[in-house]
């Protein structure tokens, strides 16, 4: 399954990377496990995303939970609390 | 109803007569600015630039504002929130609120900004005398909008 | 703090500018205007004339500025609220506070417009297709200006 | 003692006065006495000032109750109920 991350603020800072195209296998169908998925990249992956750091994950624009199910094409933005206005 | 994210900078008077103008059942108009600081948590800041989500942002705003309209009885409501580089006293937003009275224009207009503050994408990060920093959420912005939470 | 009361119109945007203008402590700017309707109590309304009691109204309103003053952290305030024939849609009255956040400018602007509205010595006649009236006070106002007494 | 009187609103045009100067005896030394005194002229005085009705007095333009003592020159107002902004 092909999905496009978006990282925002500070997360895109630290990643160095603003967007990237994924392809996922088929075990990582929801939000919980592309958080483990991406974790499992190491290094400032793991440290940001670790269990307990403030990040939020949208879907397709809309606030997603650990339980929320990916599929294809998915937008995913990762980013930390918002801090507006 | 309109939401508008933008790097201009906005008339707000120009803003508040058009959104009431031509209604003669509009008499409350409730406004909100919310300005750059040159101060925050004690520290000098400089400047500030605001991050957005395209797309999102607008998005979530939008649906703040019709959950706004089911709320509370108003007739019209105008978001104008900025991005990119601002500097100390340069409006950030602009939120105007018109209905026929002035509890409903109140309530609406500050239920908006508490949202603005904790629900919309939206990332500030401030220039300081000793390098820049991504601000952390508040936790007094989050009990402003749990004020709102229908239990 | 300023107030006035004048028969002259507002230009809102400009006052509000004004009231922030030269203070980078300002992060908060809310505003009120109060609108002439068209209707009242289901009745069509053609205008209607404020009378107000000259030196009374002017001390009245400084004082409740003074107790918003010391009750809330904000850094100015402005009203103006005018007197004589008024049209639907005219502009009526303008409530600003400047604060250095939100709750604060929007608590004091609030209870500024509800003792204006319940204490301040104004008087409103409508004219109606049938005649003029003076509007009676309205318990509703009363119950919004009671939620600030301090128990 | 001396006092001047004020009306405004519904009650200067019932009254047909806006503003008129008094020689009170010296008994009306108060706004109940005060009050008493307008209702014996009867008339538009007796039916608007009676008790129950709603209205209102400033003295020296600060809100007055019954007990408020009057002064030589006081100045002051009665009106309705205030409807204001």
């Amino acid at each position: 399954m092909k999905v496009t991350l978006l990282y925002f603020a500070r997360l895109r800072e630290v990643f160095g990377c603003s967007s990237e195209e994924l392809e996922l296998p088929p075990e990582v169908a929801d939000v919980a496990a592309l958080t483990e998925f991406l974790r499992a990249r190491g290094a400032v992956f793991q440290t940001e995303l670790a269990p307990g750091r403030a990040f939020r994950i949208a879907v397709n624009q809309e606030m997603a939970s650990s339980h929320t199910p990916l599929r294809e094409h998915a937008e995913v933005a990762v980013f930390p609390p918002v801090t507006g206005g | 109803m309109t939401v508008r994210v933008q790097t201009e900078d906005f008339d707000a008077g120009a803003e508040i007569s058009r959104l009431r103008s031509g209604n003669a059942r509009v008499g409350a108009v409730a406004s909100f600015i919310g300005v750059v600081r040159d101060r925050n948590d004690g520290d000098a800041v400089a400047g500030m630039t605001l991050e957005h989500y395209p797309g999102m942002t607008e998005r979530s705003i939008e649906a703040i504002v019709e959950e706004a309209r089911s709320r509370w009885e108003i007739i019209d409501a105008l978001v104008v929130h900025r991005v990119g580089p601002l500097l100390p006293t340069d409006q950030i937003v602009l939120v105007v609120v018109t209905s026929s009275h002035r509890g409903e224009a109140f309530a609406a207009c500050e239920f908006l900004m508490d949202y603005l503050k904790t629900r919309a994408p939206f990332w500030k990060k401030e220039r300081l005398p000793e390098g820049a920093r991504w601000v952390e959420a508040r936790a007094s912005d989050d009990a402003a909008a749990a004020r709102w939470e229908r239990s």
